[in-house]
Parts: structure tokens; sequence; C-alpha cells
């Protein structure tokens, strides 16, 4: 019922979550201290900075789902410090101007808490200035590499969502072993894509690889195929990674470029995130490989974590609507917010978080978490939190097409995304 | 003296407003010193530009790579953001200035975008369309700590009253009359022995140079520099305040930003539809208002106004 | 003689693709003259006097004012060397008041930090417009406004007026009084004058040059062109 | 990949975007040329062709071939009806005063997008292809056996890419015998040449323009639901179509069909082939910068009389 109801989703500027299940849980709830509850069973007010339009509103809408799912779930779960959590979203256009503004708005207008649910990684560095300035908590779900190169603040945290860096230093033994050594990368002139490009490089290096061309697709390109002609004809791997709204244009045309004679193919899901596998023009795809943030489909193994959370969200076994099979969720990356939600939660409750002069206790108390197992909150998979450089580590998938579906081929341990640190934020002061 | 009582308002606005229309107020006075650089070449010498993004990205990069290759303070980098927008605004009017009309606006469309492509593809050195940060730590100038609201408030305020200043002392001056006189008819302009290109010439300059300005100080007050601001649609924005407010009017600008600052603000906050509610006033006001908010006000009460 | 010429032209021609508007025209004018320049519609003209001033390129040939070789300088150099020239159409800043449209003129030949208001209000007066001085020049009747058109060239105090068609569509009184106004202009101004009005070239030209296909079909006093033949075939048989 | 079939496949692409680029260009070139306002929108209703495509498409389902066909004819009047709707209602009211009409164009390309996002949302979806096979291009090269053909590796195209050649080639042939030889044609040139005149000869100049605003908007939709099968309709994707048109009709020369024609050839050429020698947003900068240079240094445009 919950989830046919999200399904039927209008975006919605504000939806306050309360609710009397919130309020009933709590009282029944052991271990509150009864002032607290006198005191505040005000809301806490989490501001959710979304992208409604520009370029990022395919990946906003599920990110919004998301959250909207997580939050009664956390209200019927006892809310935050026994307080129900009110979601305030406002639209960035994905715009880093428009989000350095929202996140003021936020602080000075809205008077939230917290700042959250960033993706596009421009609006990040955009707005993570002023929520410095601002001493408002700011937990970002891009997977830049921002966070952890340090070049943001100590009110800048990632405690959901593996960074890239991480993330393709993890493939690239996967890709060295099974796939191919000399591989080409196509990725997009952004930040993004630029730091796939540098941290693929090296990880594929360290494996005896090596990358034999990058090709650096300008922003707002539609057409692809005269491109290709640049990858090497010796190249056994293609390495993709795309974005925005012509993803699917590119993979189709990749398929028309190589025929029958492509070689090895491994993609981040980006490129078809949101995207049906059974369009017309991905039939090439069959047999090769993704790397995906949280299986699209639900495996053979599902955990039941994963089960609670697809129900939670409206989303089938397939990773669509449940209301309508054609409209793919962006699975491999909205299940950030959700965990990071859940960890804000553990976060207030470890630093009793009670309202905003406590700012500065629960950013501590979050770069104090270390492991987070596999759980209800964390449906990805058992991390790690390193709090120095306030970025998680989670596992990570490699899928394979198989009859039109993505089969968990293998899954990386923590271990494999580490890398060194390059930032002490707990050295900062507030 | 109505110029000096918005500017006297100004500062007394800084000790009442609440904290969020504050920090929005300074945001507005940094961009309708964009739009004041813009109404310059627009309003008054009636050249239309779609590309002035890049006049303030180069303020805006001029000062940000300084500081962030060479870690120059941010009081000297602001200098050369300001020089690199007029280098740039020399350039870019050298060339442009041999077109006209239509093609004078793709031709300022082009360099723009090529602008903004060279962004990206010298990633390394710019990091793209992310860009970078301009850390708190050394956003001082003079021991003044500029992300503090009230010093940045000031700050954002003096540069406003300059430029406002400026522009009121131009289009008084003779040389602001000449400007005049191109935009209604450059062939009688040069027939009165003015020489037009060389007034355009300095229109373009003064203008970029102020949008220069006003993008090196977004950098400086609001600590982010990044490609999103040399796109297309910030190109769009000024054009847009100033056409609202009331082109050719010293304070048309000004108005125009407040005006279309809050109308994103306040609609954002009634529905999601924020961009339907802006297409729709800006249809209204080119039906009932044609020549801007200040336009109007200039037609029906004010005739002196600048 | 050529030492008193204020303005000369040799072969000068002007093609636009196959047509030739201009071609190969020797012109001499003394200063201090009244020079009148007729010729049926199309004979070249107004782009005659066009080079003259700059506003457009010529073909070839070449032009002299007061001693110096103007062809390749710029319209606005020519203006400030001592030529002024008022349109055919009305072409005053219609957005700017009557006061300002004067004060553009003048201010161009002023130096720095010079008072305008006077040399603006004797423009004005001299034409009668001193009374609509604050007036926006765009609400001006048609009459008035070309009479602006003037006041912005006396304003230029040239020693070269050209004036294009000045008395079209202005009424018979105004015409009068606008014979007048050259007249007293005239006494330290050389002035080529473009006019259709047969009777105004009679009372105000010292002499008169006659054009017809491009090229100065005759040339000489008001009276010895009335008798001229060519002239007569040009108007009448052309 | 060789030089030779890399320019081939760059040529071949090149054609492909040349050909959406006319018509979405010709649309502008017209609504230009008559009317003389610079329309904002056209972008839009580039966007409403595919969006409106891929509407008709679904809502037809059935053979992909059938969708298509009926999404190439409703498409294009419908957003060709829309433009009207918007001419009526709000450029005649400006009288068509270039910068108001400016910012009233940017205002309907707000609404456009906005009322889009709002019910068609913000995610791509593409338009199954009537037909779609992969098309191997042969290439030749000297052996010991001499001159022989062989296949190279990725030298390739589309039987539907062809097509979209084809078919834009077919549409201009329409626009031309229309402005050329009937007497809308005629009528629609005397506007352009002078609206008081023909207003006086009892033209009626406003439905004239209503039309025109109308056909524009069409041919961009036209072009649109040629490109949707390979590109996906989007909310966003008018952006691109409106710069290069507007490029392509300054290029080409105000009013000038034959020039709207080959610079849109030309553009979509040169950002074909300018990506065979260049990496690719190198390749983007020059092709843009080399459009500027065209321009400052012939701004009439390469078939515009040159200004006496």
């Amino acid at each position: 019922m919950v989830s046919k109801k999200i399904s039927d989703f209008k975006p919605s500027r504000r939806k306050v979550l309360t609710g009397m299940a919130a309020a009933g849980a709590t009282t029944a709830l052991p271990g509150f201290v009864p002032f607290v509850q006198a005191q505040s069973s005000e809301p806490i007010r989490i501001g959710f900075q979304v992208h409604r339009t520009g370029i990022g509103a395919a990946y906003g809408r599920w990110y919004d789902r998301t959250t909207m799912a997580a939050a009664p779930v956390i209200n019927d779960m006892g809310g935050l410090n026994g307080r129900p959590v009110e979601i305030i979203s406002e639209d960035d256009g994905t715009d880093p101007k428009r989000g350095a503004e929202v996140v003021e708005k936020f602080a000075t207008h809205h008077n939230t808490d917290i700042a959250y649910g960033t993706l596009f990684s421009h609006v990040v560095v955009g707005s993570a200035p002023r929520a410095g300035e601002l001493k408002m908590p700011y937990f970002v779900v891009s997977e830049g590499h921002h966070v952890a190169s340090g070049m943001l603040n100590r009110w800048t945290l990632q405690p959901g969502i593996t960074d890239v860096k991480s993330q393709v230093q993890a493939m690239a033994p996967f890709v060295a072993d099974n796939l191919g050594k000399k591989v080409t990368m196509i990725f997009p002139d952004y930040a993004f894509g630029h730091d796939h490009r540098d941290f693929f490089s090296a990880a594929i290096e360290a494996q005896g690889g090596e990358v034999i061309a990058k090709l650096a697709i300008p922003p707002t390109e539609t057409s692809f195929t005269k491109y290709f002609p640049q990858i090497p004809r010796e190249t056994e791997v293609i390495y993709h990674v795309m974005v925005g709204p012509a993803v699917l244009t590119f993979v189709k045309e990749m398929g028309e470029f190589f025929g029958s004679a492509r070689p090895e193919i491994f993609g981040f899901i980006d490129s078809l995130e949101a995207v049906d596998l059974a369009t017309p023009g991905l039939e090439f795809l069959e047999g090769t490989y993704f790397w995906e943030g949280m299986p699209r489909y639900a495996q053979e193994n599902q955990s039941e974590y994963d089960k609670f959370y697809r129900a939670a969200i409206g989303v089938d076994n397939n990773g669509a609507s449940v209301s309508d099979p054609k409209d793919v969720s962006t699975f491999a990356h909205m299940f950030g917010c959700w965990e990071t939600l859940h960890t804000i939660k553990a976060g207030m409750e470890a630093a009793g978080y009670q309202g905003t002069s406590d700012r500065a206790k629960l950013v501590e108390a979050v770069e104090a978490m270390t492991d987070m197992a596999e759980s209800q909150a964390h449906p990805q998979g058992a991390k790690v939190f390193n709090g120095k450089t306030h970025q998680v580590f989670g596992p990570q998938y490699i899928s394979q097409v198989q009859d039109g579906r993505l089969v968990v081929q293998h899954k990386t341990a923590l271990e494999d995304g580490f890398y060194p640190d390059e930032v002490d934020y707990t050295t900062q002061s507030f | 003296m109505l110029h000096l009582g918005l500017i006297a308002a100004l500062v007394l606005l800084q000790f009442i407003l609440p904290a969020y229309h504050h920090g929005n107020l300074a945001r507005i006075m940094v961009l309708s010193v964009f739009a004041m650089g813009y109404n310059i070449m627009f309003g008054y010498a009636g050249l239309l530009s779609l590309g002035h993004a890049m006049f303030f990205t180069a303020g805006m990069y001029g000062m940000g790579l300084s500081v962030r290759l060479w870690d120059i303070p941010v009081g000297p980098a602001f200098v050369i953001g300001i020089f690199a927008a007029a280098a740039l605004s020399l350039v870019v009017g050298l060339l442009a200035l041999r077109t006209i009309g239509v093609a004078f606006m793709i031709v300022t469309l082009m360099f723009s975008q090529a602008v903004f492509l060279t962004i990206l593809y010298f990633n390394p050195i710019t990091r793209g369309d992310e860009g970078f940060v301009i850390a708190q730590q050394v956003r001082q100038i003079a021991g003044l700590d500029l992300s503090n609201p009230t010093t940045r408030y000031f700050a954002a305020l003096i540069l406003f009253a300059i430029c406002l200043l400026a522009v009121l002392w131009l289009v008084r001056s003779r040389a602001g009359r000449v400007l005049i006189a191109i935009r209604e008819n450059e062939e009688r302009a040069r027939l009165l022995g003015y020489d037009t290109w060389a007034h355009k010439l300095a229109a373009v300059v003064m203008s970029g140079t102020m949008a220069g300005a006003a993008g090196a100080a977004y950098g400086v007050l609001f600590g982010s520099v990044g490609a999103s601001f040399a796109e297309v649609p910030f190109s769009i924005l000024p054009l847009l305040y100033v056409l609202l407010g009331g082109p050719g009017t010293v304070i048309g600008p000004f108005v125009g930003t407040l005006f279309m600052f809050y109308l994103r603000d306040l609609s954002s906050s009634l529905t999601d539809a924020h961009m339907l509610v802006a297409g729709v006033v800006l249809i209204l006001l080119t039906l009932f208002a044609r020549r801007g908010i200040m336009g109007i006000v200039r037609e029906r009460w004010l005739k002196w106004l600048p | 003689m050529a030492a008193m010429m204020l303005l000369s032209t040799r072969k000068l021609s002007r093609h636009f693709g196959g047509l030739r508007a201009v071609e190969n025209v020797d012109f001499d004018l003394p200063e201090g003259q009244i020079r009148a320049l007729i010729g049926p519609n199309g004979a070249g003209k107004t782009t005659f006097v066009s080079m003259l001033c700059g506003r457009i390129p010529v073909s070839s040939g070449d032009i002299t004012f007061a001693g110096e070789n103007v062809t390749r300088l710029p319209a606005h150099k020519r203006i400030q060397r001592g030529m002024a020239y008022t349109f055919q159409i009305t072409s005053v800043f219609s957005d700017l008041t009557v006061q300002e449209n004067v004060a553009l003129a003048v201010q161009s030949r002023l130096e720095r930090g010079a008072v305008l208001a006077g040399e603006v209000a004797k423009a004005l007066a001299k034409v009668g417009l001193q009374d609509r001085a604050d007036q926006i020049a765009g609400d001006l009747a048609y009459g008035h406004q070309r009479l602006l058109e003037i006041a912005m060239g006396l304003g230029q105090s040239p020693r070269l007026l050209i004036l294009d068609e000045p008395t079209q569509g202005l009424s018979d009184g105004e015409v009068n009084d606008f014979i007048a106004l050259i007249k007293d202009v005239a006494k330290d101004t050389t002035i080529l004058l473009i006019e259709h009005n047969i009777d105004v070239v009679m009372a105000l030209a010292d002499k008169i040059t006659v054009m017809n296909f491009g090229e100065v079909i005759a040339e000489g006093t008001p009276q010895e062109i009335h008798e001229n033949a060519t002239v007569q075939t040009a108007y009448l048989g052309g | 990949m060789e030089f030779g079939p890399h320019l081939i496949l760059a040529v071949l692409e090149g054609l492909v975007q040349a050909s959406v680029l006319t018509l979405t260009a010709l649309g502008l070139s017209l609504v230009f040329g008559v009317m003389r306002v610079v329309n904002v929108a056209h972008g839009e209703f580039f966007m409403l062709g595919a969006v409106f495509a891929y509407w008709v498409a679904s809502w037809m389902g059935g053979p992909a071939a059938i969708g298509f066909v009926a999404a190439l004819i409703i498409a294009p009047v419908l957003a060709g009806l829309l433009a009207v709707a918007c001419d009526w209602l709000i450029l005649r009211r400006l009288d068509y005063d270039p910068e108001r009409t400016i910012v009233a164009t940017i205002g309907m390309l707000y609404v456009i997008q906005q009322v889009t996002l709002m019910t068609y949302g913000p995610d791509a979806h593409p338009v199954t292809p009537p037909f779609n096979h992969r098309l191997a291009i042969p290439w030749f090269e000297f052996t010991e056996n001499g001159f022989e053909f062989y296949y190279p590796w990725g030298l390739s195209t589309t039987s539907y890419k062809l097509f979209v050649i084809f078919a834009a080639m077919v549409a201009r042939m329409g626009i031309w015998l229309l402005m050329a030889k009937s007497k809308l044609g005629l009528i629609l040139r005397a506007t352009q040449l002078d609206g008081e005149t023909a207003q006086a000869f009892g033209i009626p100049v406003e439905r004239v323009y209503a039309f025109v605003f109308g056909l524009g908007a069409a041919l961009a939709a036209v072009g649109a639901v040629l490109i949707v099968p390979i590109q996906q309709a989007h909310y966003l994707m008018g952006h691109d179509p409106l710069l290069l048109s507007f490029i392509v009709v300054i290029i080409g020369g105000l009013g000038s069909l034959r020039g709207t024609v080959v610079a849109a050839i030309l553009i979509g050429m040169s950002n074909g082939v300018i990506s065979v020698f260049f990496t690719p947003t190198l390749a983007k900068i020059l092709a843009t910068l080399l459009v500027a240079f065209v321009l400052v240094y012939r701004p009439q445009g390469l078939f515009g009389a040159k200004p006496a």
C-alpha cells in the first residue's frame, strides 16, 4: 500500500512527515529521557537540496522518491532522538549558484537543522563553502571525490555512498584479470569524468594494464559516432561512463559502431542509469559488464534488507517503478539517500542532538563512526566510514548482462577501495 | 539624489534585514553589478551581447586561479581578475564590433561558448565544470573576514555603490550622451563627428570590466569558482535583469535583479513550477510594461530619471 | 584659384554592382559659396554627397577638403575637419530632447569641459526652436524636426554645411523662413545644397551644378542653368 | 581507424546532423526573414516535436513503422498549432518589437520547458525507428594483389540514418517548391520584402505572420521527429538546435534559403570533420571559434549581399 501511494508520485514542495505512527512509536520506545520529550517534540528539519530541474532532474526525481520513502520509515522507527523528521525540499536547478543560495535559505530562512541530498558534484562544490560558513552540517550523496580530496570543509560529509576514486580502484583488478589489459576510456569532459580518468588510469597501471586512449566527450554532445574511430584498434576493453540525457544515444551508437566485432566492454551503470535494458538497440550489451553501486535487479541471494528497501520505495525486482515497469529507477545511486538519512539518525542519537547548537556535536558523532553493518539502514552492504576524510567506503558490484538482466558476478571487498587519506578534517576547527 | 538614497537605504537595510534576506541582498548587489555592466553596452550603447558570461567568468577565474595556482592574496587577485576581464573584453570588442545586430549576438555567444569549453579543456588547471573553492581562511582583505555576513554585505555594497555612481557619472557625461546617440542612430552620430567605433569599443571594455568585477567579487565573497558561470543561461540572465528593470536606466538593472531573484525564490516556495511562473511573468511584463519596470516609472512619473 | 577651393573632387566614382551611381565627377566648391546640386531622381546626388562626407566609401577618385586629401578618412574625421551633413530623411535622435540633440552636435567640436549651454541656445535660437528645447525630439511636428536637423548642422559650426533636401515637406511659410536662415548662415559658412524646389535654388544659389545618370552635365549661375538646353532635356525629356 | 574510413564516417555523421539542422534552421530562417523577430523559443518547438512524437508513437502501439509515420504527421501539426496560438496570443500584441519579442520568447521557452517537465518528466525516452539495419561500408586499399575492397573495422552506418538524409532532402524540395512555385510562396516573399507594402496590396499580413510562425515551428518539429529514433526526446534537448540554427541562419545570410541549406551542411559537416583531427573538446572549441571568425570577417554571411 505504501509503495503504491508513493509511486503515484507528484513532485511536491514540502512533505511534512510527522504522522501519528511516529508520535505513537516514540512514546512506546524505551530509553528516552522524559524531559527530552517534553522539551522538544518539534520535528527535526532536514533541508533537502534536490535537482528538480536542469540536467540532474532524472536523478533528482528518484533521490526525491527515496528520501520521501526513507523519512516515514525513520519516523516509524521513532524518528530522530524521538523527534519526527521533516523534509524541506528546495530545487537547486542543478546549478551551483542556486545551490549555494538554497543552502543559505535552509540555514537562515527555513532554519533547518542540516542540509542534505546533493548529487551533482559542481553543485556540491558551489554549495559547500556556504554550508561551512553557516556552520551547517551538509550531507552530500554525490560520489564525487571532492569530499575526501580535502577541498571542502569540516561541515561537509559523505557517509552514504562511496566516492569515485574508491569505486574505480576497486574495479581495476577485475577488469585487468578478466577482460583485458589495454583499455580505452570514454568519459564525459566533466570533473566527474576526470576523476574516472585519473584514478582508473593509475589503478589499472598498478594491475599491469594500461589506458591506451582517453576520449573526453564534451558536455551537451548529442551524437557520438564521429568520436569512436579514435578508439585504437588494439583496444581490449572499452571502459565507458557517461551522464546526462544523451546516455542512451551514446550506448546505442557504440553498439552500431562495433557491430559484431566488439571488444570487451566494461561500463559504469551511469551510462544506462534509469534506462530500460530492453530498449531496442541495446541487444549488443549482452555479455558485457557494468559497475553497479547497488544491483538493479534483485539477485538470487537477495537480502531481506534489499527486499524491504525496494518495497518501501516502490521499486520492483527489476529496479523499475512498481506502478510503471518502464519507469526505471536510478537504483545504483539512490540508496545513498536512504543510507545517509539513516546515518544522520544514528549520528543525532549518538550526539544527543537537541537543536542547532548541537550541530558541531553531530559532525563529531558522525566522524566517530566506523563500521556500519549491512542492515535495513544499510541495504547496499556493510561499510566503513573514515572520520578523517568524511568519506564512507562500501562494497561495489560488477554485473554482467545475461538475458537482458544484470547479474552480479563479483562483489568487491571494502579493502579493495581503500586509499591513503588525503585530508584530516578532524583537525580543522569548527 | 535617488541613487544616493538607494545606497543609504541599502546601508540601513544591513541593520534591519533578517539574516536570509540580508544574505540575498549581498548576492543581488553583486549580480546587479553584472547587470549594470551589461546595461552600459545594451541599455546605453544598444549592443546586444549574448556572451556576457565570458567577462564575468574572466574576472572570476582571473581572481580564482591567481589564488589557486600562485597563492596570491584575494585583494591583489581581485585586481588581477578585473584586468583579465578588461583584457578579454578588449580583444572580444576588437573582433566582435566588426559585426552588428544578430551577427554580433552570435559572435559574442560563440566566443563565450569557446571560453566555457576552454575551461573544461584545461581541467587539470581549472578543475573543469566542478570548479574549486576559495578557502574561507584566505578570503580576507586587510584583516577583514569577507565570509562574515556583515563584512560581505558591506564589501558588496561598496562595489555596488562604486559601480552605480560610475554608471551615473557616465550617463550624465558627454560620452554617455554619445553612447545613447549611437544606440538611437549610429550613422547620425558618426556624421556628427563621433568615432562611434571607438565609443562602442570603450562601452564593451567598460561593460566587460564591470562584469568581470562582479565575477571576481562573487568568487571572493561566496567562495566558489566554477564553469557553470560561463554557460549560455548565465549570459541570458543580465539581459533579462536589464530588460525587466528598464534598459537605459541607471537603477533599472538593480531593480530587475531584485525582481528576478525574488520571483524565483518566492515562486519556488509556492510551487515546483517556478520556471512556469517566471515564464508567465516575463510574458506579461513584455505585454504590459514594455520599457521595463523603471522605464514605466520614468515614463509615468520621473521624467528626469537618468 | 585652387588655394581658395574648400572642396574638390577628381574623377570621383561609385559603382553598386553593375550600376554606375556616380561616374568620374570633377567638382570644385570655393569657400563662401552657396552651391545647389540639382538633377532628376536617381541622378546620383545623394550618393555623391554621401561620398563627400564619408557615409559611403568611394569606388575610385579623390576628395580634397580644405587642402587635404580626405578620400580615405572615416566620416567622423571629416566632420571633425569642418564638414556637416544633414539628412534627407529626418534623422534626429527621437528619444532625446531637442536640447540634447543639439548638444550632441555642439559637443563634438568643443574641448572637454567647455560650456555647451550657450552654443546650444544660439543654434536653437537661429532656427527658432528655443522654446521647445526640453521637448522630446520625436514628439515634434515634422517641420520642426527638419529645423532641428538644421540646428544640429549649425551647432557643429562647420566650414561646409551639406544640406540634403532640407525643405522637403515644409510649408510655404517655413520655406521662406528657411531661405532667410540660410542666407544668414552663409555669411560665414560654405553651403552645398541638394534641392528639388527650384524657387529655393534660385533664391539661394550662387552657382548650380546639375547631375544626371551619375555625371555632371552642367554647371553655372542660376541664370545660365535656367537657359541651358541640356538641363531642360534632362528634366523634361529624360 | 585509418584516415580514409574515419573521414567517411565523420562525413556521414555530419550529413545526418546537417539534414536535421537544415530543417530546423529553415524554420527559423522563415520566421526571422519574414517576421524579423528572433524566436528564442524555436528550440522548444523542436523539443516539443520530439516529445509529441514519443507520445504519439507510444499511444499508437503496434509496429514501430506505424507509430513513426503517425508521429511524423501529427507531431509537426501540433507543434505548429501551438506556435500559431503563441503568435496570436503574445507576439502579435507586441507588434513584433524586436527586443520585447526576445524577452517574450524567453518566457515562452521557460513555460514550455516547465510544462514538459511536469507532464513528460525529466527522463529521456526513445522512439523506436521504423527500421534500423547496420550497414557496413566497404573501403579500398592497395595490396600486393592490387586494388582491393574490404570492410574496415567500425565503418558503418544504419539504414535509418540514410533515410534521415533522404527524408530531409525531400522536405527541403517541398519547401523550395512552396516558396518558389506556389502563390503562398509569393505572398511570403512579398511580406518578407516589405510588410507594409504587402499590407497595402491586400495581403493579410497578420495571418501570414501567424502562419509563418506555425510553419517555422512545424519544420523544427519535423527535424525533431526524424532525429528522435536516434537521439531520445528530452525536455532540455532544444538548446543545441536553437544555437546551431541561429548560427546557420546568420552564416547563410539573412533571408537566403539557399544560404541556409548550404550553411547547415557546412556547419554539420565541419563539426564532424574537425573531430577527425582533434580530441573531442578541442574539436568543439575550434568549430565554435571557426563560426565566430567566419562572422567576424564576413558579417553579412556567406550568401548575404554586402551592405552598401
